[in-house]
């Protein structure tokens, strides 16, 4: 009896033993990561190097957070030098993911957000796809916990207001400022429209962007005669197109999404008064799903987005090696526009990391501020969308070159675009 | 064998055949393949191939059910679960091979049926082409077939030990999520167990080891541990009653440090279902009004807080100095006030609508739900509520030195007034105001003859499940900080509603399993992202028909289906006997 | 032992009529504001009357749509007490399947080679599928609660609305797609001397159609009088000799090929599929049957017009002239606003007998 | 027993359950052409289950019943009916939305032969002429005296040979319970047999042939009618006085 | 003296039946008032428009001082009319006990506050609850009493119909109406009701109305009988007035009625 008991202290206290034999790690931490607000990650010989994305990959929204993460998928890829489907190696230490979805909520961005923070291993997120999903939410989450978030398609301007911004976000993507701008400019001085009327659906992308639009319409003399707007899921938008069509304007823009843009498109042709008036949509529906849901009725009308053919960058890559790799793993051309920012985000990233890493033999330390402020002093990094040159607000498209689509046939996306403008955030 | 070739049986394969092809092509087996069991050795997908199969060999070898008028089939259930399993490998087979046929003759099979990959035809095939894979998938039928029926024949032990460690081994690989977490949260080491996503072969061997083991004896001790438990003096056995209420408030209260920040505020998410099932429970359960506008009052408390509480607010930008003075700006201070704007809804919403009934009643809610929804959205609202662009910064509640956003922290918060909620639920129920609610809910007109008001008692349960939803708005916005308007669609309230339902209505216990079943584990399935509403839905569908009373069903509510189907047979059952 | 004294059972009469104080209130704003608002919009001149009534011919025929779904709750509601929540992905499937269907047919030509042959095959195959699913439906998810609480297969049709909805997505993909363009259907009818598009007559004769095929099916046939027998007293209409099992699927299967056909209309005018377009559409016909009183087919038909009218007109003509600002995003709110006047003074909608009291 | 004629019902060792509550044990009875037979008990004696075992509305789990020549205990419903038996359930039951005359064709449901369906049509119209005034009215309309005529009526359309009734005057007016056995008296002379299930046991078996009395599922007195009613432990029996 | 329950000129029409006509109708205090008439003749209409399920189309109905047009039954309840229904109406999935718990709801008023804190008065309250309902069982002797935990619909028919006089009791009413109390009934078991009914006047003072098809039990309790036929008093006056009264005889007994009950 006794010895049994004793027997079973003496195995507990060697379980004991053990398990803090493996907890405490022999020291040898470097000094900048002892200097570091945030510490370092650690990455261990033979450790992936983690890198998280947050992006809309359910729901309606999905094709927008799967072409994204398409793109980072390409570059983690073409790291080495080669598009193989292995992933490239920094310092030694390859690349891996750990996606999550941004349900393009605030609630899908705090759990995926959640979820990316009890990672300890995560070095940087790249996300969101969803304005709503990092605006107060995942942008402060990962800020609090100083793990940098670079998205590659939130647009909203509020997230680099100054007042608003938190100090480890930053983006790829232009901000809704410069594409509403320029669609007003296209529209007012390229289509010579006088009179515009806007549709959005409630989306705080939507909904921005036509403000933005509307402001520099009216700004530039031109008049709105309806801001008007939709529910998500509906699928009858007479009222609505009537409502324009009482007034017929000189331009409608919608810059909406796939489902409910493509109904649009459709019905607008058949309304009686918008006959003559022009329709524009923005990158949410510069995308194959957009042509497939409208049909021929989308012959003609104009969608904005990123200038991808005006890219000071690696254009010939972009066009050549980029898209046939993207062809050969997903199948078939990039769903939407923001696989190119997603691709440069990711670069950045990782020559952010190459900067900053201290490799300590086999294993590569990254202090976690340090990595934060060579993101914001990216300054001339050349991507495939541009030349990336980030600000204190974490604009990283400071200048973006806006492109307007003229859309010819519904089997394909127009390759190039009928304007071009190259604009600057003031 | 004629006997196990009865079309029954291969009914049954063709019923397994069909199911390993929804699979497929739905795209489960090709995106679950991305998730290994056993890292290296067996992947999700491949693993679903088998169970289809070896679960059609193991339900076509159930003993038959005595049907009117036939004579039951006896054959070896070996021999049932071959012919069943082979039929569904034939099946299976015969299509990803016809399958390869098309897209080898240039038809384009993909823009059709989005999901016939190379990855899901590879994995169909065990990677052995299209031939080879036919073939492997008919030998696989056979052999699990044969070999699921066969476990028919073993002692019911030894079959349940069996069932029961594969079962374990796929759910401990499936809870990877959860215990790495775990092992992180303690500072365990976990690479023995788990490997890129998957069990280890060793983490494998040992869960089977241990599963095994222990099922058997647990199986085999079960007629002496009911024996002791029976012979347990009645005091003891409330002494053990309370100690397993106390360990499990005290795992409640560990729970958050063990398993970590996300899943704490998974955990945190739970709670918020579980306060909106509360409130929709003293609705739906005790007083019997079918709301499907639930959300409204989810609504109203995220927005009230935000409103009152946040800087962007125009009340607060606009007023602010009032607010400040008043201290209404406090989340603490705007709590109460949150919950009153709530309870009045509640009746503005409650007071037009209750001479409705039954669908009527559940249409006009689902009204009310999508008017607010659409409401908080609308550009009309936008300058006080901040339509498409949300309301923002709501602040976290104070003391900031608690930091009360922290995942952990909101558990707590919510747990508490989960508490509360419970407690108010529960004393309700238990009250002459339960009774009222529950003859209304029997015999409206009866209860309406002994003098209770209806109207009264209707609006009553409309005021309190306002109130005890808006708390749940309350601590989300609290919990996210930012609300936007499609946080608040129809799919909320009808979350809320399976919640309770499948929980078992009227059950306070049941809203808990309830949530961490429907809100719960979705979240933990992110991996499998595209297809979490598909279980989600199949989860809903089965469990209804398997318990219709619910997970936890109330007592009252079974002795009401009871009830109900004795009330059919009025005037002919014989009860004396059974009664006196 | 004597009866209590008098004094304590003096009535307090009620306090506070607040049920009444608010209701009449309720009413009182949503008629001031529906009669108001539409003074000031008609007095504001914004819309012609070509736009009023393209805006109702618009209602009319998205109204047709509604109340041929409609009309398959309310049979499946007739007869089984229950809300067949799936039933919108049972016009989902259809549409969705002949949709590849007519991808052939335009590919190949035939399709505007041969207009109405292919449009027939497009209906059928729709029909069938819709047929299938709403019957295997019955099936798997709802006979096996015969008996249960109605809240039970209310959840159970709600899992197997999400089930039917993913499923389709991953059989076919999460996009949304255009159907092709039928030649025959584009351009303008000159009806009455009103140019009405095409499409348009085609659904509301098409919808009319079916409603007199449904309604004399339901009052005139064998299988008609036995889903209504099975409707009021199953047992009874079993020792009548009605095979009750298989009315409740030939129920199921009539209700599907009117979503079938829902769905193929529907198509004409909106010419998009995508797996989530069962959805409102659903939510809205099942509106559509509560507001013409459930259980009633021609109910079903009213409400269903009467909610695409209102959803079309209303935004516009009660919003614009009180100048609140995206009336037509507020769609919802209107519908729905009027749907609560009208069930307050109607509590069975326009044909259902309320629920029956019982007293 | 002396008669020679095989009995056209027969129920031999019936037992049948309400889940855990028994409610019929071994009960033994049997009809012959052109009888009434009058089945007894007070409540919840386990009559009315008797008949909806016979008709398979509730499942024997032991015993036989044979129709006919047939044994029908595993049949279902719909295939009993269709074999001559039917019955006008208490509280009549009728499709109170439906018109008089869908109501009888209904009755008619499992025949195919419209003239003899017509010719029974005109039968219960003979019994009951008030019936054909009101043929397209709503059923729910009618008054109570009405509606026992039109439950009755639906039922004969079926054409039975075998007809169950239960209790056909409860909730009655004396006037109309007088009416009903009347009816019934008549139905049986023009060739259908009844099995009758009621609470009035005097003036029931005042009308039939043979009785039965059950307590608590089982059989305890078995009679003719004659003998029933001068038993000395009828009323003993009958009250169910033996809880 | 005015009466205890005093109908006139009441009248209530559903679509087209004229279901109550111009019935003027009075019970007294302790009174046992029996309705017959053939079915359809609008007795329970009669009933229901008392109780405030129905309101009449015209006619005044007033109670103990109180007019009871317009108000609503719980209100009526409340004013001290009890009923029972013609099929038993039972809270199936609810004990005895409870069943006649909430019978005394109108007589209590433990609100949110007491029911959330359990505050004396309401613990107190419920200990009174408990205790009326117990002595409203207990009048049956020993037929509901032992049965107090069992689920009212495991009751046995007859036990059903005394529960639900129970529950009426537990109200506190002055005046009960009884809905068929003899339906289903055996003689023995309506030998009990008549008895009973006796008891309800004499012990609890009760007055009572009942319908009823029954005749013995009509003779043997009715202080008075009132014959209704379309909705109209066609007689009025002792059981033997009544049954002699060609009309009723025409319209409802039938010749068997005039050859005497066994």
């Amino acid at each position: 009896m006794r010895t049994s008991k004793l027997w079973r202290i003496t195995l507990l206290l060697a379980v004991l033993a053990l398990i803090a034999g493996a907890c405490t790690d022999s020291g040898g931490v470097p000094a900048e990561c002892e200097s570091d607000a945030f510490g370092c990650v650690e990455v261990g010989a033979g450790d992936p190097i983690e890198v998280g994305t947050l992006l809309v990959i359910t729901g309606p929204n999905a094709f927008l957070g799967q072409d994204s993460q398409n793109g980072v998928v390409l570059a983690a890829d073409y790291l080495d030098g080669t598009f193989d489907q292995v992933n490239g190696e920094i310092d030694g230490h390859v690349i891996s993911f750990n996606h999550q979805d941004d349900g393009c909520s605030a609630d899908g961005g705090q759990s995926g957000a959640q979820s990316l923070v009890s990672d300890t291993a995560i070095v940087a997120v790249i996300g969101t796809s969803c304005s709503s999903a990092a605006l107060g939410v995942a942008d402060k989450i990962l800020s609090d916990r100083g793990i940098a978030l670079i998205s590659p398609s939130n647009t909203g301007p509020a997230l680099t207001e100054p007042s608003q911004h938190q100090p480890f976000y930053l983006r790829t993507a232009h901000n809704d400022k410069l594409q509403g701008a320029a669609v007003a400019n296209f529209a007012y001085n390229e289509l010579g429209a006088r009179t515009a009327a806007t549709i959005h659906d409630g989306s705080p992308y939507a909904d921005g962007l036509q403000q933005v639009f509307a402001d520099r319409f009216v700004e530039l003399g031109g008049e709105i005669t309806v801001q008007d707007a939709i529910q998500v899921g509906d699928t009858d938008f007479t009222s609505v197109l009537t409502t324009v069509a009482a007034n017929p304007p000189d331009v409608l823009y919608y810059p909406i999404f796939v489902a409910e843009g493509g109904l649009i498109t459709q019905q607008a042709r058949q309304t009686a008064g918008l006959e003559n008036t022009t329709l524009i949509g923005s990158d949410g529906m510069l995308t194959q799903g957009f042509l497939d849901a409208a049909g021929e009725a989308s012959i003609g009308m104009y969608l904005s987005g990123p200038d991808l053919s005006a890219f000071s960058g690696d254009a010939a890559f972009y066009a050549g090696a980029f898209k046939t790799a993207y062809a050969a793993q997903f199948g078939g051309e990039p769903g939407a526009a923001f696989h190119a920012h997603s691709y440069d985000a990711a670069n950045m990233l990782f020559k952010a990391i190459e900067k900053v890493g201290i490799v300590d033999g086999d294993a590569l330390y990254i202090p976690r501020t340090a990595l934060k402020d060579a993101l914001f002093e990216t300054q001339g990094l050349v991507g495939i969308t541009g030349t990336l040159n980030c600000n204190a607000d974490g604009d990283c498209q400071s200048t973006a070159t806006i492109g307007v689509y003229q859309v010819e046939t519904p089997d394909s996306l127009p390759a190039a675009p009928v304007y071009s403008e190259v604009a600057t955030l003031e | 064998m004629r006997a196990a070739l009865s079309r029954d049986n291969v009914r049954a394969g063709l019923i397994g055949g069909v199911t390993v092809l929804y699979l497929a092509l739905v795209g489960m087996i090709e995106r679950f393949q991305d998730r290994d069991v056993i890292t290296d050795v067996i992947g999700l997908g491949t693993l679903l191939i088998l169970i289809g199969l070896a679960g059609t060999g193991y339900m076509a070898s159930r003993p038959p059910k005595p049907r009117p008028g036939r004579k039951p089939v006896t054959a070896n259930p070996a021999l049932i679960g071959l012919v069943a399993g082979t039929t569904a490998g034939v099946l299976a087979g015969a299509v990803i091979l016809i399958l390869e046929l098309l897209i080898s003759a240039g038809v384009d099979v993909r823009s059709v049926l989005a999901s016939v990959t190379p990855g899901m035809l590879s994995t169909m095939e065990f990677g052995l082409g299209p031939v080879g894979g036919a073939l492997i998938l008919v030998g696989l039928g056979a052999a699990l077939g044969a070999g699921a029926g066969a476990l028919r024949l073993l002692s019911d032990q030894l079959r349940d030990t069996v069932t029961f460690t594969l079962t374990a081994v796929l759910l401990m690989s499936l809870m990877e999520p959860i215990l790495s977490a775990v092992l992180d949260g303690l500072s365990l080491p976990d690479r023995w167990l788990y490997e890129g996503g998957g069990l280890t072969v060793l983490g494998a061997v040992l869960t089977v080891v241990a599963a095994g083991a222990g099922r058997w004896f647990w199986k085999e001790r079960e007629p002496q541990r009911k024996e002791a438990v029976a012979l347990l003096p009645a005091d003891r056995r409330t002494l053990y009653r309370k100690l397993a209420v106390f360990a499990a408030v005290a795992f409640l209260v560990v729970l958050p440090w063990l398993v970590g920040s996300f899943i704490s505020d998974v955990l945190g998410t739970v709670g918020l279902y579980v306060l909106l099932g509360l409130g929709l429970n003293i609705v739906v359960g005790y007083a019997g009004l079918l709301d499907l506008g639930y959300v409204a009052f989810f609504a109203v408390g995220a927005y009230a807080t935000g409103v009152l509480t946040s800087p962007a607010s125009y009340l607060v930008r606009e007023e602010g100095q009032l607010f400040a003075e008043k201290g209404l700006t406090n989340f603490w201070v705007a709590l109460p006030f949150v919950v009153l704007i709530a309870v009045i809804i509640g009746i503005l919403i409650g007071a037009p609508v209750l001479r409705l009934r039954g669908d009527y009643l559940a249409i006009v809610t689902l009204g009310f739900g999508e008017i607010i929804r659409t409401l908080v959205l609308s550009d009309w609202l936008a300058p006080y509520l901040g339509g498409a662009q949300g309301l923002l910064n709501v602040p976290p509640p104070p003391p900031e030195a608690l930091d009360l956003r922290a995942p952990q922290n909101v558990y707590y918060l919510i747990l508490v007034f989960c508490g509360i909620a419970a407690f108010v639920a529960w004393r309700l129920s238990d009250s002459r105001i339960g009774r009222a609610w529950a003859a209304m809910r029997e015999d409206e007109s009866v209860a309406e003859a002994m003098g209770v008001s209806i109207i009264r008692y209707k609006l009553l349960a409309f005021a309190m499940g306002a109130g005890v939803g808006s708390l749940g708005g309350v601590f989300f916005a609290a919990k996210i900080g930012s609300i936007f308007p499609n946080s608040f669609g129809l799919l909320v309230s009808i979350n809320v509603l399976s919640v309770i339902i499948l929980g078992g209505l009227g059950s306070i216990p049941g809203v808990i399993v309830g949530s961490a079943v429907l809100v719960g584990l979705p979240e933990l399935l992110r991996e499998f992202a595209e297809f979490r509403l598909l279980i989600y839905g199949a989860i809903l569908v089965a469990i209804m028909i398997l318990r219709p009373e619910g997970l936890v069903p109330n007592k009252r509510r079974q002795r009401e289906l009871h009830a109900r189907d004795a009330e059919a047979e009025l005037s002919v059952i014989v009860t004396d006997e059974a009664t006196s | 032992m004597t009866a209590p004294a008098t004094s304590s059972r003096r009535l307090r009469f009620e306090r506070l009529p607040l049920r009444r104080i608010i209701l009449i209130s309720l009413s009182i704003a949503i008629v001031y504001g529906v009669v108001a608002g539409s003074a000031a919009t008609l007095r504001m001149g914004t819309f012609t009357a070509a736009d009023w009534r393209s805006l109702v011919i618009n209602g009319i025929a998205r109204g047709s749509v509604y109340a041929l779904i409609a009309i398959g709750y309310t049979l499946v509601y007739g007869i089984l007490f229950m809300i067949n929540f799936a039933h919108g992905e049972v016009f989902m499937s259809g549409a969705y399947t002949a949709f590849f269907v007519a991808v052939a047919f335009g590919r190949s030509g035939y399709l505007n080679a041969h207009p109405l042959v292919s449009i027939g095959a497009i209906l059928i195959v729709s029909m069938v599928t819709s047929t299938l699913v709403a019957v295997i439906l019955e099936r798997v998810a709802y006979r096996p609660l015969r008996g249960a609480p109605r809240l039970v297969p209310l959840i159970t049709a709600i899992g197997a609305s999400f089930f039917l909805q993913y499923t389709f997505r991953g059989l076919y993909g999460a996009q949304a797609r255009a159907y092709p363009t039928i030649n025959v259907l584009q351009g303008t009818w000159t009806i009455f001397g009103v140019e009405i598009l095409r499409t348009q007559v085609i659904v509301v004769v098409a919808a009319i159609l079916l409603w007199i095929a449904l309604f004399t099916f339901v009052a005139k046939t064998r299988t008609g009088r036995s889903m209504r027998a099975v409707g009021e007293d199953r047992e009874i209409a079993a020792l009548m000799g009605i095979n009750v099992d298989r009315t409740i699927v030939a129920t199921f299967a009539i209700g599907g090929a009117l979503a079938g056909a829902a769905g193929i209309l529907y198509v004409f005018l909106f010419n998009q599929v995508i797996f989530t377009m069962g959805f409102f559409p659903g939510i809205k016909a099942f509106t559509a049957a509560v507001l013409g009183g459930i259980g009633s087919v021609t109910g079903a038909a009213m409400g269903g017009l009467l909610l695409g009218v209102l959803e079309a007109v209303g935004p516009n003509l009660f919003l614009t002239g009180v100048g609140v600002p995206s009336p037509n995003q507020l769609q919802p709110v209107v519908a729905f606003g009027i749907l609560v006047l009208v069930l307050i003074f109607l509590p069975g909608g326009f044909l259902g007998a309320p629920e029956e009291k019982r007293a | 027993m002396t008669e020679q004629q095989a009995p056209i019902l027969d129920l031999a060792s019936v037992s049948a359950a309400y889940g855990p509550v028994r409610a019929l044990e071994e009960v033994s009875l049997e009809v012959r052409t052109g009888e009434i037979v009058c089945l007894l008990g007070s409540n919840a004696a386990g009559k009315s289950t008797t008949l909806r075992t016979i008709l398979g509305m509730t499942r024997a789990h032991a015993g036989e019943i044979v129709f006919d020549g047939e044994r029908i205990e595993r049949l279902s419903t719909q295939e009993i009916v269709s074999r001559g038996l039917t019955m006008v359930p208490e509280n009549r039951r009728l499709f109170g939305k439906m018109t008089v005359r869908e109501n009888l064709a209904i009755g008619a449901n499992l025949r195919k032969d419209k003239a003899a369906i017509q010719a029974d049509v005109d039968r219960v119209f003979g019994l009951f002429p008030r019936l054909k005034e009101r043929i397209s009215q709503k059923a729910g309309t009618l008054s109570g005296g009405e509606q026992q005529m039109l439950a009755i009526g639906r039922a004969l359309t079926a054409s039975p040979k075998v007809l169950l009734m239960d209790e056909p005057s409860m909730g009655l007016a004396p006037i109309l319970v007088e009416q009903v056995f009347d009816t019934i008296k008549e139905i049986n002379a023009q060739g259908v047999t009844i099995l009758l299930v009621e609470q009035n046991a005097h003036v029931a078996l005042s009308i039939a042939d043979r009785g039965y009395v059950l307590q608590t599922g089982r059989i305890v007195l078995a009679d003719t009618a004659k003998a029933l009613l001068e038993h000395p432990n009828l009323s003993d029996a009958y009250l169910g006085e033996l809880e | 003296m005015s009466h205890l329950l005093d109908l006139e000129g009441v009248s209530k029409r559903f679509g087209g039946v004229q279901a109550v006509d111009q019935v003027d109708f009075h019970a007294d205090q302790g009174e046992i008032v029996g309705v017959i008439g053939p079915n359809g003749a609008g007795k329970t209409t009669l009933f229901n428009v008392v109780t405030g399920f129905y309101g009449p189309d015209s006619g005044k109905i007033r109670f103990d001082g109180n007019n009871l047009v317009g108000l609503k039954p719980n209100q009526i309840t409340k004013v001290g009319i009890a009923r029972t229904f013609q099929a038993v109406r039972l809270f199936g999935a609810m004990t005895v006990l409870e069943n006649a718990m909430v019978g005394q709801h109108p007589r209590t008023r433990a609100g949110v506050f007491g029911a959330l804190f359990h505050t004396s008065s309401t613990r107190s309250e419920e200990e009174r609850v408990q205790a009326k309902a117990g002595a409203a069982l207990d009048f049956f002797g020993d037929r509901l009493s032992p049965r107090l935990n069992s689920l009212a619909s495991e009751l046995a028919y007859a036990d059903r119909r005394r529960l639900e006089i129970a529950r009426a009791m537990a109200t506190e009413p002055k005046l009960l109406l009884l809905d068929e109390p003899a339906a289903g009934m055996n003689p023995a078991e309506k030998d009990g009701l008549i008895e009973l009914i006796g008891r309800l006047r004499d012990e609890k003072g009760y007055s009572i109305v009942l319908i009823e098809h029954d005749m013995p039990v009509i003779s043997g309790v009715s202080d008075r009988v009132v014959a209704l036929d379309y909705g109209k008093k066609i007689a009025e006056g002792t059981y033997e007035e009544v049954a002699a009264n060609q009309q009723v005889i025409e319209a409802y007994l039938g010749k068997s009625a005039t050859q005497g009950q066994t």
